[in-house]
């Protein structure tokens, strides 16, 4: 990879052109607008994995900078870089599109389904790759749509209910953020003189006041928290992640989530260290409830999607946690934990389509015994479940256990009460593959079929992922930690926070 | 400018002149109604080799008189459709205007009463020709609100097509008053009458063109013959006075009347000079009054020729005349004065622009005449 | 007598100055002329073209001017006793307006050949009708304005009830015309009080006046009170906006898109001007009135046009919550909030334009199919057309890389920039809502082929019933409609600025911002 | 006598107002807005406006009035309306309301000063010369911009009444006619 | 110029001879057919030729004929047959002098007289009744207190057009198809139908035919 | 000049709200229009008050202007009007209810 390549625009700009190419298509051919599909997310898959062997582990700061003055007047530039915190995420991306676009079968209107997915891709790098709080902006707002039109278009009956809470939701946190963007630049353009939507520079230059950048980052913090989502506004998690096609729930809890927790991170963490430091408890306090209520809720779902939906909010209270401890290991493990969520989560969105497509029913108490018919199925259904629930080996222990070591650090009685979230998780889980899989097959489910080459196909990467992550996360860990640490620098220049000495130590093991 | 009565104030003697004034105004008004009347039946019948009325009076003279007094004591009778309180209403508002708008027409020079020196007209305000033209376009009130009141089908006919009538002639009307008005540049009566010599009429002045157009929308707007479609006996049984009767109705005739004596009198007062005249020794205050009267005698007469010569108009023809002929035409006119009267003041060769008006009128004409050809084709098509 | 009087001595008329306008009034005139003498379908179809041509050199004369005002840049020019101001900010709203006539006139071609109606007399309306949009733009005397507005309005009454064989254009006309004319009145009694209270309705004296005395009366504040009524009834702006829905729905289509983009762009032309600029020393009096009215026209226009299921319809609801947007430049009063409402004004009247050239399309012959359902399954009909109106959509749903996000974001950064917190957060979660019911038309075009949405009801129920209006069998809703060359042309141009002004914006930007500076 | 004058003008003025939109029949409406626009008229005169106060009558009274006049009899919708009934209930009483309170609102603006603005800036309206010379002068030097737009604006009337006028033109769609 | 000669006409037509007359002054005399109003008439013996057959008021298109028979008292007959006219009354405010209840009248006891004075001042007055329409008893008409008669007006009364037949032929030339009337006795034929017109009449059609 | 030029205004004042409620409450279009032309009635006699309490001939002029417009308002308002009407019996507001949402 040269240096002169613009490769990070590139991962925008293919998935772009690729749906626009989709887009010009007939619509009758679906094969052929599968192979183009899966062609171009195929090359952004090969640029993130090239970028994620071309990263620096021992690099600090942002690399691969790519900037151009957009537009002048707004100090606004299209200004892109990848550090140790986003380039898995982008790996991750990079990773699940492919899958989504192929993975599950579409029923209807397959052109429209892989142009919205490549935009979407589009609109998932942006958010990831931009460094100007206006690109960030417009890549955050990009990604609404297509997903709109996945889950109204292709997903299930209840699905304009979940549209529009979906909509409602992220649109409002959205709102927010938007004139927390407008305020932040325009008051350090009062302060300093200089109109910039830089988020470099927005950062190393701190010039709000602090109990002005208190307000501003719970603006932002109010549009993260919906997209995480954080306890109280997770309610239309479920609904999206139960009523969207498969595809959708995959990319909606794979990488649609993450954006939501890597933005505290790169725009709450980063731009306002005091605030975040400020806030911590309350966030901490609330991934906390999100932990022991998402599991609990699980527990009581009859909808397997819906199960896993919450889960998701389960899990994710985890990487909160790990974000706002606020020590090496609990970072690290947040973003590590980003990831591995996104595959194993992803992965069990996959199966329970593939149940669906079966049986179609998601209901729990309709299945059953399908261990006996399709064992092939149970076990990598087995395999991702246990990912998730943290068994060590498997990728979900690390970030878990990462997450639960920095808190423990640094809050302790949080991640005390956050530990019990594992075990419910094992309850959950376990309980719900013991009542699909075990069992004699009764009805439909004694001729569930096997899986077939193709769902083989999709399954392979995902389940190697998080196998090797789980075994030998060392590379990974290597490049996300002098980014962390430089996170946590940045803090504590700019905040009456000091990391604890027992973390330090830890962190320079 | 203005009357000298007011430059000393308003006294006593100043009202009582002015009360004065009115009276003999409205003295004359009515008498030069009841004459008009009787003038109009003897000309006319005289040109229809008829012998007209010769009972009541010398020569039939106070045939009007008797008429007016048996319609005085005729029974008033109200239509059961009727509006009633318009229909009480309409005749006022017919004569109102028509006697208002003689209050400025100047009648004679100035004159010595006890002492104070006054104009022998009633007003003599600074925008008189507009008063004139307010009085002219309210007129149509009483025509229209009486032909509705009535609740009767002809008489709506008849109002409705009053009120075209008479908002389609105003603007060709205006348009003639305004070239008198830019010969004089005043609106005032009777510095219009100033502007003009004793010979030196606007009618000469403005070319022909503006007196014929205001004959012609004057006739139109007091709904004379040929223009009489309001009233048209054979269409509309007597249009819109014809379920009236008793004083109301004779209130619409007088009005009628003195609309013809108010519209000559301003049409010698705009294009015949007024009161203006040649001096005679003896009686001077006298002679403008006689000139004037003279000059209104004569205008009268036209209106009876009128009558007598042609045939009423069709409702389309009416239209035609009015708006694809007499308003280009007096705007045109109206344009090329000003035209000269610029080229006067700039200092150009009048025959260089009345060469340039003429040719703008010839095209102007031209085009006029396609595009209203190609509109007829368009309306015999559909 | 006329010895009397000195001359009149004339003022100096910059004629150069005055060329756009006075290229369309006489490209009005000599259409006007023109078609007396041919009345034929050649002679309608060169209307159009001679329209268009007319527009493009008013356009080009604008170009001119803005040369020669520096650019726009501070040298503006007063001209005609000072009744008219010609500066950036007149120059750009000569462009939009320009750009409205344009394109309504391609747009409106294929529409008069459909219904029948080809005739000079709609494209001389329109362009008198610009011709009297500029003039507010570039007058600088409240009587000018009012005279600009009237010209405006009345072409517009007509052009609203252009189609005279539809019941709901003669509707349409008449509700226009009578809160139009009542609007109306409420303006000029502002004038009036204005008047009194500043001793002159030049509004280059009133701002004088303004920074040199101070009044205490209260009748300057009824006056600009009444003024905003005036002018907000024009702009479509909560609570002034009832006639909106109703004239935007019976209007020909065509008429409706030019009434969107060229009128509203003049009221706020006017609004602009003389609330910046005029009364700018009384920012502290009206920036209550207009943060009130901003408001209520955002959460108004988006709330009422969810439950809408005419196009039109919605389309005029949102175009109220539009104009509560561009207030929003209004009431930050600084210059990027001008140049925020400037933009957001060109955005829209490409946007709005193009939108309404689809609704024409989609409508068909009689101008009736204008709900949800005929829509349903367009993707598959006519992809290009669907495709295009999805970016209109989006793009007035404040999506990115569209004109439509650059104007919200534009305007809203220019609340913040003047700390008016609240009414950006408003702003934004009005946007949400009114992001609904564009996705959800959106929704329809692509999805609801086969099946049923939301609020959308069976494919059949409206077909059949205007179906057998149009006397054919209910085959008319299956036909495909057919996309006149003009109105693509038209549709085009806009869906190019709008994708072109979202990626490369820094042009547009520029010429808004220079157009900010107001001369008085 | 001024005031005589202004008090007979302005009761007519109010009691037409008043009558306009009190009278059942619309032609009495019409009457009674002749009504008022003489004691407009009037006032005029009495504030030294002679040749608008013609010019109100000319236009006005002579021309609108008997245009709509013109159309109530053409149309033949001279029936009396129903003023009883109330098509959307409480509009009528916050009309009213409404009403009141502008009037309200504006003596209360104005309780300070009715008018405080620069005298004469058009230029003097008494002095020599008469009203309609000075009006003149003015309306073609500093309104001069103004008084040729409204050219445009009559134009615009003039295409306007014709198009609205005209009858259908031959074989217009029927369909949209009935469905309409 | 068309125009403008019509005004000279009118103009020279001022000082042209009066066709008029000063009416009341001078009476014109009535042309020989001049419907006038109705007489009802007697025979020479004074008895009504009106029999009440009501035929009149049948055939009268403008129904102004109000006719009401009675039978003949025996002892004092009125007319010579079985019944006669007791009330017979006549709308002058609706009458057209058509002349078709002449003809219908089967005892030609209803004819027209050329009185044409109408000038009634009440609306009661316009309708004439029985008293006021049969002749006296010198068989002249009735004269009504607005009837302005000269000398000679009373000879014109009856209508003895009807002496001879209606149809012109030559056949009737000279022949009084008439009975006698009071006052008047049976008149003489009508004068001018000649034998040249009569022939001129009955060739024309003959004519086209060849 | 003994009046008052506030005495004016008010009565302007009263007019022009009389205008604007007999809008409001009635529904014959017409009168309606009737009731904007009363407004712009109250208009004109503002600015004549003013003309004169001002010294100044600007508010005549505009006067004038109004005028104008009114009567080109009119023109078009009643050709409006008579195109709506020409088919139908009577004028009242609440028959045109075709545009309803």
């Amino acid at each position: 990879m040269s240096d002169s390549l613009p490769i990070l625009t590139l991962l925008i700009l293919i998935p772009v052109i690729g749906a626009v190419v989709v887009a010009c298509l007939p619509r009758d051919n679906e094969g052929l607008l599968k192979m183009v599909g899966l062609t171009f997310a195929g090359v952004a898959l090969a640029l993130s994995v090239a970028l994620v062997f071309d990263y620096r582990a021992e690099g600090s700061g942002f690399q691969f900078m790519s900037e151009h003055v957009w537009i002048r007047s707004f100090g606004i530039s299209w200004k892109l870089g990848v550090d140790g915190i986003s380039l898995f995420l982008i790996g991750l991306t990079g990773v699940l599109f492919p899958l989504a676009i192929i993975g599950p079968q579409v029923h209807k209107d397959v052109k429209g389904y892989v142009a919205w997915m490549l935009l979407l891709e589009a609109g998932c790098m942006g958010v990831f790759l931009a460094l100007d709080l206006f690109l960030f902006f417009l890549f955050w707002e990009l990604v609404l749509v297509p997903m709109y039109f996945l889950i109204g278009g292709w997903g299930y009956d209840r699905r304009i209910y979940a549209t529009i809470k979906f909509f409602l939701y992220t649109m409002v946190g959205s709102a927010l953020m938007l004139v927390g963007i407008l305020a932040v630049v325009f008051l350090h353009q009062r302060a300093t003189g200089n109109l910039t939507f830089d988020v470099v520079r927005l950062a190393e230059e701190q010039s709000l006041a602090s109990s002005t950048a208190r307000w501003l980052f719970l603006a932002f913090a109010a549009s993260f928290a919906i997209k995480v989502p954080i306890f109280p506004v997770h309610t239309w998690l479920p609904d999206a992640h139960t009523e969207a096609p498969t595809g959708g729930s995959v990319i909606l809890a794979g990488i649609m989530l993450k954006l939501g927790t890597y933005g505290f991170l790169r725009f709450g963490l980063y731009m306002f260290p005091q605030a975040a430091v400020d806030l911590a408890p309350l966030f901490l306090t609330l991934g906390t409830i999100g932990i022991i209520y998402g599991a609990v809720v699980a527990t009581m779902q009859k909808d397997l999607k819906r199960l896993v939906a919450y889960s998701s909010v389960a899990h994710l209270g985890f990487i909160v946690l790990g974000v706002f401890g606020l020590s090496q290991q609990g970072l690290e493990g947040g973003v590590i934990q980003m990831v591995n969520h996104g595959l194993s989560t992803g992965a069990l969105f996959f199966l329970v389509g593939m149940i669906y497509e079966r049986r179609h029913t998601r209901l729990i108490a309709e299945l059953g015994g399908i261990q006996r018919v399709a064992p092939v199925f149970a076990g990598v259904f087995m395999l991702v479940m246990l990912s998730s629930i943290g068994l060590p080996g498997l990728n979900g222990f690390v970030g878990e256990f990462l997450v639960l070591i920095g808190t423990f650090v640094t809050r302790r009685w949080w991640a005390v009460v956050a530990t019990a979230g594992v075990i419910l998780a094992a309850l959950y889980l376990l309980w719900a593959y013991q009542r699909v899989f075990h069992g004699r097959p009764e009805g439909e489910n004694a001729t569930f079929p096997e899986m077939t080459m193709r769902e083989r196909a999709v399954m392979a990467p995902l389940v190697a992922l998080i196998v090797l992550l789980g075994v030998y996360p060392k590379p990974v860990l290597d490049r996300i930690a002098p980014s962390v640490r430089e996170l946590i620098t940045h803090v504590e220049e700019h905040s009456d926070y000091r990391q604890p000495a027992v973390a330090v130590g830890v962190a320079d093991r | 400018m203005g009357d000298p009565l007011y430059a000393d104030g308003i006294n006593q003697a100043v009202i009582l002149i002015v009360l004065g004034k009115l009276l003999v105004v409205f003295a004359f008004l009515m008498v030069s109604v009841l004459f008009m009347v009787w003038f109009e039946r003897k000309v006319i019948s005289d040109m229809q080799s008829r012998i007209g009325p010769d009972r009541a009076g010398p020569w039939g003279l106070l045939q009007t008189l008797a008429d007016g007094i048996k319609l005085f004591f005729k029974e008033d009778l109200l239509p059961d459709r009727a509006d009633r309180r318009v229909f009480h209403l309409a005749p006022y508002l017919s004569i109102v205007p028509a006697f208002a708008a003689f209050a400025v027409v100047p009648f004679g020079g100035t004159i010595s009463i006890a002492g104070h020196r006054t104009q022998m007209q009633l007003a003599d305000p600074p925008v008189g020709v507009l008063f004139l033209l307010a009085m002219s376009s309210i007129a149509v009130y009483g025509i229209m609100l009486a032909g509705w009141a009535s609740g009767s089908k002809y008489p709506l006919l008849g109002s409705v097509r009053a009120s075209a009538q008479m908002v389609s002639y105003e603007a060709a009307m205006s348009l003639a008053v305004a070239a008198a008005v830019l010969s004089a540049g005043s609106l005032s009566t009777r510095d219009i009458v100033n502007s003009q010599g004793v010979y030196r009429w606007n009618l000469w002045i403005l070319g022909v063109v503006p007196f014929v157009v205001y004959l012609i929308a004057a006739t139109a707007e007091t709904n004379r013959p040929p223009f009489d479609l309001v009233e048209a006996e054979q269409e509309l049984v007597g249009g819109f006075h014809t379920e009236y009767s008793s004083i109301s109705f004779a209130l619409f005739f007088l009005a009628e009347f003195m609309n013809t004596v108010t519209v000559s009198a301003v049409a010698v007062t705009l294009f015949l000079g007024g009161p203006n005249g040649p001096h005679i020794g003896f009686l001077p205050d006298l002679w403008p009054v006689v000139w004037f009267l003279g000059k209104l005698l004569c205008f009268l007469f036209v209106y009876v020729w009128f009558r007598a010569t042609l045939p009423r108009f069709r409702y389309d023809q009416l239209m035609d005349l009015g708006w694809k002929k007499l308003i280009p035409l007096s705007l045109y006119w109206l344009l090329l004065i000003a035209a000269l009267r610029i080229g006067r003041d700039q200092g150009w060769a009048w025959y260089y622009v009345l060469g340039g008006g003429v040719a703008v009128g010839a095209v102007a004409w031209g085009g006029l005449n396609a595009a209203l050809r190609q509109g007829d084709a368009v309306r015999t098509a559909a | 007598m006329i010895g009397q009087l000195d001359p009149i001595v004339l003022p100096h008329v910059e004629w150069s100055l005055l060329s756009p306008e006075l290229i369309l009034i006489g490209g009005a005139l000599a259409l006007l002329v023109a078609g007396t003498f041919r009345r034929d379908r050649a002679m309608a179809a060169s209307a159009c073209v001679f329209t268009v041509a007319v527009a493009v050199a008013a356009l080009v004369a604008s170009w001119g001017l803005w040369g020669d005002v520096g650019g726009g840049a501070g040298g503006a020019r007063l001209a005609v006793a000072d009744a008219v101001v010609v500066d950036g900010f007149a120059i750009f709203f000569t462009v939009v307006i320009c750009v409205s006539v344009a394109l309504g006139a391609l747009l409106a071609h294929g529409y008069l050949r459909q219904e029948k109606l080809e005739a000079p007399s709609f494209y001389v309306l329109m362009m008198l009708s610009a011709s009297g949009g500029i003039l507010m733009a570039k007058a600088n005397d409240l009587i000018l304005i009012f005279l600009g507005l009237e010209i405006l309005s009345i072409a517009l009454y007509v052009l609203a009830g252009y189609h005279q064989r539809r019941e709901q254009s003669r509707e349409a006309a008449i509700k226009y015309f009578v809160l139009g004319s009542f609007s109306s009145a409420f303006f000029l009694y502002g004038v009036a009080l204005t008047y009194g209270s500043t001793g002159s309705t030049n509004l280059g004296f009133i701002a004088e006046f303004l920074s040199t005395q101070t009044v205490t009366g209260g009748v300057l504040l009824g006056g600009f009170a009444l003024l905003l009524v005036g002018l907000g009834f024009k702009v479509a702006a909560v609570p002034f906006h009832m006639w909106t829905p109703d004239v935007y729905q019976g209007s020909p289509t065509p008429v409706t898109g030019f009434m969107a983009a060229a009128a509203k762009a003049a009221g706020f032309a006017a609004l602009l001007r003389i609330f910046f600029s005029a009364f700018g020393t009384e920012q502290l009096d009206w920036k209550p009135i207009v943060w009130v009215l901003a408001v209520l026209s955002m959460v108004v226009g988006s709330t009422l046009a969810v439950v809408q299921t005419d196009v039109k319809r919605m389309l005029a609801y949102s175009s109220i919550s539009h104009a509560g947007y561009i207030l929003i430049g209004l009431q930050a009063a600084n210059d990027r909030g001008i140049a925020g409402s400037l933009f957001y004004l060109l955005a829209y009247a490409f946007l709005i334009a193009g939108s309404f050239a689809v609704v024409a399309i989609v409508s068909r012959r009689g101008d009736l199919r204008t709900g949800l359902d005929a829509y349903r399954g367009l993707s598959r009909d006519r992809p290009a057309l669907a495709f295009a109106f999805t970016v209109f959509l989006l793009a007035q749903a404040g999506v990115p890389f569209t004109s439509g996000f650059l104007a919200k974001f534009y305007v809203i950064s220019a609340a913040v920039e003047a700390r008016s917190y609240a009414i950006a957060v408003i702003a934004m979660l009005a946007s949400v809502v009114a992001a609904f019911f564009y996705l959800r038309l959106i929704v329809v075009m692509y999805m609801a082929e086969n099946q049923t949405m939301a609020g959308v009801g069976p494919e059949t129920s409206t077909g059949d019933i205007e179906s057998a209006g149009e006397g054919g069998v209910a085959t008319a809703v299956m036909t495909r409609v057919h996309v006149p060359v003009a109105a693509a042309v038209a549709i085009g141009i806009c869906l190019a600025f709008t994708i072109g002004a979202g990626l490369l914006p820094q042009p547009v930007i520029d010429f808004a911002r220079h157009a900010t500076i107001l001369r008085l | 006598m001024d005031w005589v004058v202004f008090v007979v003008a302005g009761a007519a003025v109010l009691a037409g107002a008043l009558g306009v939109i009190l009278s059942t029949h619309p032609v009495h409406s019409a009457l009674m807005l002749v009504m008022t626009l003489f004691g407009v008229a009037v006032l005029f005169v009495a504030q030294q406006a002679h040749f608008l106060a013609a010019v109100q009558i000319i236009v006005y009274a002579g021309a609108i009035v008997v245009l709509f006049l013109f159309v109530i009899m053409l149309l033949g919708v001279d029936r009396s309306e129903n003023v009883s009934s109330e098509p959307l209930v409480g509009q009528r009483p916050v009309a009213y309301l409404a009403g009141i309170g502008v009037i309200a609102a504006i003596f209360l603006l104005a309780r300070t000063a009715w008018v405080s603005g620069a005298a004469s800036v058009a230029g003097a309206a008494d002095g020599p010369g008469s009203n309609v010379e000075k009006l003149a002068r003015s309306l073609f030097t500093r309104y001069l911009l103004a008084f040729e737009m409204t050219s445009v604006l009559l134009v615009i009337a003039v295409v306007g009444a014709v198009v609205l006028a005209r009858h259908s033109p031959s074989g217009g769609v029927r369909g949209s006619e009935d469905a309409g | 110029m068309g125009y403008l000669d019509g005004f000279r006409i009118t103009l020279k037509q001022m000082w042209g001879d009066r066709v008029t007359n000063v009416y009341p002054d001078e009476k014109r005399p009535k042309p020989d057919r001049f419907h006038g109003r109705h007489v009802l008439n007697r025979y020479e013996d004074g008895m009504e030729k009106c029999i009440g057959c009501e035929l009149c008021a049948g055939v009268c298109p403008a129904r102004c004929i109000y006719v009401r028979g009675a039978d003949n008292p025996p002892d004092e007959p009125v007319s010579p047959g079985e019944r006669f006219g007791f009330v017979y009354e006549i709308n002058y405010l609706r009458c057209i002098h058509c002349d078709l209840c002449v003809e219908a009248c089967p005892t030609e006891a209803i004819t027209e007289s050329k009185l044409f004075e109408f000038s009634f001042t009440d609306r009661q007055d316009a309708i004439y009744t029985k008293a006021e329409l049969v002749v006296d008893d010198d068989g002249n008409p009735q004269k009504l207190p607005w009837e302005d008669w000269r000398p000679g007006d009373e000879q014109h009364t009856s209508a003895w057009v009807r002496a001879t037949a209606p149809s012109g032929s030559a056949a009737y030339e000279g022949r009084v198809g008439w009975s006698g009337e009071l006052g008047f006795g049976v008149r003489a034929p009508e004068k001018g139908q000649t034998a040249e017109t009569d022939r001129a009449a009955s060739a024309a059609p003959r004519k086209a035919k060849s | 000049m003994s009046v008052p030029g506030a005495w004016y205004l008010g009565l302007a004042a009263m007019l022009f709200s009389i205008g604007a409620v007999g809008l409001l409450i009635r529904r014959n279009v017409l009168i309606m229009f009737m009731c904007v032309e009363l407004m712009l009635n109250a208009v004109n006699l503002t600015f004549v008050t003013y003309a004169r309490m001002l010294n100044d001939i600007g508010g005549q002029v505009v006067v004038f202007f109004v005028l104008v417009v009114a009567a080109a308002e009119v023109v078009v308002g009643l050709a409006i009007i008579v195109s709506i009407f020409r088919r139908r019996a009577d004028a009242t507001a609440d028959d045109i209810s075709l545009l309803k949402g």
